[in-house]
């Protein structure tokens, strides 16, 4: 067990964001997280990885109680993350990126050292080519490349991939995956936000579905997709919509 | 002991008014669009000599002088925010902060220049007023009134006007404001030339108490800048009461250590309260 | 490639030691005081940017520094007969000290809260030493004569004040490079640039910050020492000087922050600019005007910096300029 | 003649292409609803249309003039209102305040208290607690806020993005039962939703879109027969 969530609660003023929270992570797993918009995946990234402290409950990462430590405690212990609206260093080179995440990640490396490990991971992501330019000038997927390429260089144990896919096209996409699965291999455990379905039901080993802040299925993709707790969450109420009708 | 307590606290609260329109401009300039005008200061100054000149060469009641030296402020204001704060509206804070420096400069550049840096007074007086065992001089009564009906203006304008109200949509969500049909450039200039014309009636209302050079202006700005963080930085009302607190403590410091001590406190207090509650005294958390 | 390999490494430092030297070998009053100014300016400047380049944190009292350690500094020096040396390098410990213990609590502020703070602290420093005993309160102090002969009198003294200046100035620049160049460098550049995807990355903001905030404080007191010393004497009005706090973020925004060069540049830029418009018979009276326009200018049309720009439009030269 | 037409927008933002050619209209009087998964760029398309991001390429007329260069206020005033996603409100001001605020232009002036009775009734929550500040409603009542505010504005055309967002079942009920109440009156919409089912149920027209441009299109009860729609969300 790499990672246990348990009880998990957090409020933001008067609004309930997560409520009760309770899964593990396997060590070695990909485990999907998703539901609808509002439903507080990300939130739910944010206490496990230390950014707010959850109001009740306990996050626990290889056994050892991380919650309420510090985003960079976390991070040192082999926890690294990706966010969902891409935070590139504008004004650094994509290698200088890359070096952030090597030389204050798990493992503390020398600016040397860490310039060897970030090649190492540009090139697992393909960005290789761009090591020079600065971030900012990335386009889109590349700057989740990048994101990614910087988290792995952190040498983490698990990975906390927040939708990585959106705004990728199909191609993209299923490169994206590729690297997702190979990352897998290396045995890094993998949480991941995702809202393209396909994508998700497919690489994941276990799928954690959220609504309104509460875990409403957990179980095997085909099992978690025919739930219908989870298609109402998802396209609406059909009785709901009747009644509307009716009227 | 007792008297002498009370008649220096009042002395110290009537000029707080006087200070606290002039934080008001300030706070309203940074509730509306985040800027720290820098060029606060020189703008009280020119309040002062607008005052001063209008008086001493057209014979100008200073009381009266003080409703175009408002006109005035209100256009210099929009002229500051056209030429040098709308192209940073949205820069990092350093930008803006910067660029109402640089109009600094020039206000002071150019004062220093045709008005050199020789003292200057207004050289009218209406006397003192006795309220029991208290005296003070009346131009300070005066200017306390006159800081409660320009606050009292203001508050009215804001919450009762067209203009008013889409100055607070602004400052509030300027995106949804737009949304709305409100042209936000524009109410974001007509926010920064009243805080602005605040400036110039509150250096006016002080030409009448003190003598005054062009770089007079630089220690209300700071005074400003502890009362806004007092009242909450971006609350007009707040920027008052914060004004109230300042000239109390001026008032009353004296009293109990030597005079040179009140900047000691007062800065230390404004760090504390910045550290403390950013969000000023009776803030919101 | 080793550091001293690189153009961006060497060349701040070697106009630096070319210039101090040449003026302690032609060995003349008025040049040396000219360079005073200006090698004083890029000192402080660079420390500065230290902070404002690397962490992006705008500290807009950052005379402070200059002041408390110049006063502290010129009193070692003037009352307690310590050699120059030692007196300087205590004045930039004690300014070393006060962000310490400022920094942690302050730096917790964002944005325009955190420059605020800044003038704040300035001016309570300025208010407190006017009102205490040992500093001389608000008519500063005199140096003790004494303190010239260990120099052989005033005049050989100035020479030796412009020699630890020079040096000094050389240390910061190279500090400055150091910083920029070194792991711990790279964290204060992320959390410049998102301070809170920084600490994601496992970059411990707030200690970075304040070491960072303490380096950048040690040299402007330093230099204080120096400059009271060389001036004779000290007061409040002089030491705090808001101005000169904000001069020093124009010399950095001309010359381009977050680069190693751009100080010197903005700096030297900056101090010939207002010399200039002193001594010319046309802006004479209008030179505080004249650099205000530059400035705004600046700000509006050019935000990189002289060095910033070069560097963006001239690939070639990124290497060179760093 | 469709009331506000979007021909090839291709638009993003800090950069990023999201948009590659997007055609759109409205009829008048008619519900038309965008729905498309996630980051596809639902909420990037009403933003270009407002004029709050600048297109890339293509143009949007609304009746019949081109208004791709006009500014979002002076949209606003020609009477194309957007109820944005996150509702906005002016949550310092009082609920009617924020109406007032909606009647903003001189458009909406004019019409004042008509409009004003007009979303009382609509939503009588509103009415009961006028001096209320908006930040302090929940969630429900503020998007009510956010229609009533739009309304006020005497919109020609209104768009609704995210409606149902954050809201529990019972409280998108009652703003979809809003909904359907404006459409009888003959305005204009274009509905962004994640609740499909919902959606395509009170709409008379669908988008759907996907890879930044129009995947499908069609009359909305067609639409939700097909299960395309409902493999491009479930993935099944």
């Amino acid at each position: 067990m790499i990672l246990q969530v348990h009880d998990v609660t957090k409020r933001f003023g008067g609004l309930q964001a997560l409520s009760d929270v309770t899964f593990d992570l396997h060590t070695g797993e990909i485990l999907g997280l998703i539901g609808p918009n509002g439903a507080g995946k990300t939130t739910l990234f944010n206490v496990i990885n230390g950014v707010y402290a959850p109001e009740h409950g306990r996050v626990s990462f290889r056994g050892e109680d991380i919650t309420g430590l510090p985003s960079y405690d976390v991070a040192r212990l082999g926890l690294a993350r990706t966010h969902q609206v891409v935070r590139p260093l504008h004004e650094l080179t994509v290698r200088e990126n890359v070096m952030v995440g090597a030389c204050y990640g798990r493992e503390k490396h020398s600016l040397k050292e860490a310039k060897r490990l970030a090649d190492g991971s540009l090139d697992k992501v393909d960005l290789l080519d761009r090591a020079d330019q600065p971030s900012g000038s990335l386009n889109v997927s590349q700057k989740k490349r990048l994101e990614l390429a910087r988290a792995l260089a952190a040498r983490p144990y698990l990975l906390l991939l927040d939708e990585v896919l959106a705004g990728l096209n199909p191609s993209e996409i299923a490169s994206m995956m590729d690297t997702v699965r190979a990352i897998r291999e290396d045995g890094i455990s993998i949480l991941m936000i995702e809202h393209v379905m396909q994508a998700i039901m497919s690489i994941s080993d276990r799928i954690l579905v959220l609504d309104y802040g509460t875990l409403i299925a957990t179980g095997l993709p085909e099992e978690v997709a025919n739930n219908p707790q989870v298609i109402e969450a998802y396209l609406g109420d059909p009785k709901m919509t009747a009644q509307l009708l009716a009227e | 002991m007792l008297d002498q307590l009370i008649s220096s606290l009042t002395d110290g609260l009537l000029l707080g008014f006087v200070y606290g329109v002039a934080a008001m401009g300030l706070t309203l300039i940074w509730g509306v669009m985040s800027v720290i005008n820098l060029a606060h200061g020189p703008v009280i100054a020119l309040g002062m000599f607008g005052t001063y000149l209008l008086f001493t060469h057209l014979g100008v009641n200073p009381y009266l002088a003080m409703v175009p030296v408002a006109g005035a402020g209100l256009i210099a204001g929009l002229v500051i925010y056209v030429i040098a704060v709308h192209r940073v509206i949205n820069a990092p804070h350093l930008s803006s902060l910067l660029a109402t420096f640089a109009v600094n400069m020039i206000i002071i550049g150019v004062g220093t220049a045709v008005f050199s840096t020789s003292p200057q007074n207004i050289d009218y007086s209406l006397g003192s007023v006795e309220v029991g065992f208290l005296t003070f001089p009346a131009s300070r009564l005066v200017g306390a009134f006159g800081a409660i009906l320009v606050t009292a203006c203001l508050y009215l304008f804001l919450y009762f006007t067209r203009p008013g109200k889409a100055i607070r949509a602004v400052a509030n969500n300027r995106m949804a404001a737009e949304l709305m049909g409100i042209p936000s450039s524009r109410v974001l200039a007509l926010s920064f030339g009243l805080g602005t014309m605040m400036a110039a009636v509150a250096g006016g209302l002080i030409a009448t108490f003190f003598p005054f050079t062009i770089l007079s202006g630089g220690p209300y700005e700071l005074k400003s800048f502890v009362i806004c963080v007092l009242g909450g930085l971006g609350n007009p009302l707040g920027a008052l009461v914060g004004g109230l607190i300042l000239g109390g403590l001026e008032g009353l410091i004296p009293t109990f250590m030597p005079v040179s001590w009140v900047p000691v406190v007062e800065f230390g207090l404004f760090v504390l309260v910045l550290l403390v509650r950013p969000t000023g005294l009776f803030g919101a958390k | 490639m080793k550091a001293w390999q690189k153009p961006g490494f060497w060349l701040p430092l070697v106009i630096v030691l070319v210039w101090g030297g040449v003026v302690l070998l032609i060995h003349q009053d008025t040049m040396r005081e000219t360079a005073f100014v200006l090698l004083m300016a890029v000192g402080l400047a660079s420390s500065l940017n230290i902070l404002l380049g690397y962490t992006g944190y705008v500290s807009f009292g950052h005379i402070v520094f200059f002041g408390l350690g110049g006063y502290t500094g010129f009193y070692l020096l003037s009352e307690q007969g310590w050699p120059l040396f030692a007196a300087a390098i205590g004045g930039g410990l004690l300014s070393a000290f006060i962000a310490g213990l400022v920094g942690l609590a302050v730096l917790r502020l964002r944005g325009a809260y955190f420059a605020l703070a800044t003038i704040g602290i300035n001016e309570a420093a300025r208010a407190f030493v006017s009102n205490f005993g040992p500093y001389g309160g608000a008519t500063g102090m005199f140096v003790n004569f004494s303190a010239y002969e260990k120099y052989g009198g005033p005049g050989p003294a100035l020479w030796t004040t412009f020699t630890f200046l020079w040096i000094t100035t050389l240390v910061v620049l190279l500090v400055s490079y150091l910083v920029k160049h070194s792991r711990f460098g790279l964290g204060l550049l992320a959390i410049r640039e998102d301070e809170d995807a920084a600490m994601v990355m496992g970059v411990k903001a707030p200690k970075s910050k304040t070491i960072t905030y303490v380096i950048s404080a040690f040299f402007p007191g330093v230099i204080g020492t120096l400059y009271f010393f060389k001036n004779g004497n000290i007061e409040p009005g002089d030491a705090f000087q808001l101005h000169m706090s904000i001069e020093m973020l124009v010399m950095v925004m001309l010359g381009g922050m977050g680069t190693v060069m751009g100080p010197l540049v903005g700096a030297v830029g900056y101090q010939w600019l207002r010399g200039y418009l002193l001594t010319s018979p046309i802006f004479k009276d209008l030179h505080l005007a004249v650099a205000g326009a530059m400035l705004l200018v600046i700000i509006l049309f050019v935000p990189a910096g002289i060095v910033g720009w070069v560097r963006n439009h001239v690939r070639r030269l990124q290497k060179v300029l760093e | 003649m469709a009331i506000l037409e979007v021909n090839d927008i291709a638009s993003g933002y800090e950069g990023v292409q999201i948009l590659w050619g997007v055609n759109l209209k409205l009829e008048p009087g008619k519900l038309t609803t965008l729905v498309g998964s996630n980051g596809v760029g639902k909420t990037t398309l009403l933003k270009t249309v407002m004029g709050l991001i600048q297109p890339i390429n293509g143009s949007v007329s609304f009746q019949g003039e081109d208004v791709t260069n006009l500014s979002a206020h002076a949209r606003a005033n020609a009477g194309m209102v957007l109820v944005p996603e996150g509702r906005q409100l002016f949550t310092e001001m009082t609920i009617y305040e924020n109406l007032e605020m909606g009647a903003f232009s001189p458009r909406a002036r004019a019409t004042f208290n008509q409009n004003l009775d007009k979303v009382y009734e609509l939503f009588p929550r509103l009415k009961e607690r006028t001096r209320q500040k908006a930040g302090t409603l929940s969630g429900g009542e503020q998007q009510m806020v956010a229609v009533g505010r739009g309304l006020m504005a005497e919109p020609e055309v209104l768009m609704l993005d995210e409606l149902s967002l954050g809201l529990s079942p019972l409280l998108a009920l009652t703003l979809f039962e809003a909904l359907t109440r404006l459409k009888k009156t003959g305005l204009t919409m274009l509905l962004v939703e994640q609740n499909v089912t919902m959606a395509l149920a009170v709409s008379d027209y669908a988008y759907v879109l996907a890879e930044g441009k129009v995947h499908l299109e069609g009359p909305a009860r067609e639409l939700s027969k097909n299960d395309e729609v409902r493999r491009t969300y479930l993935g099944i």
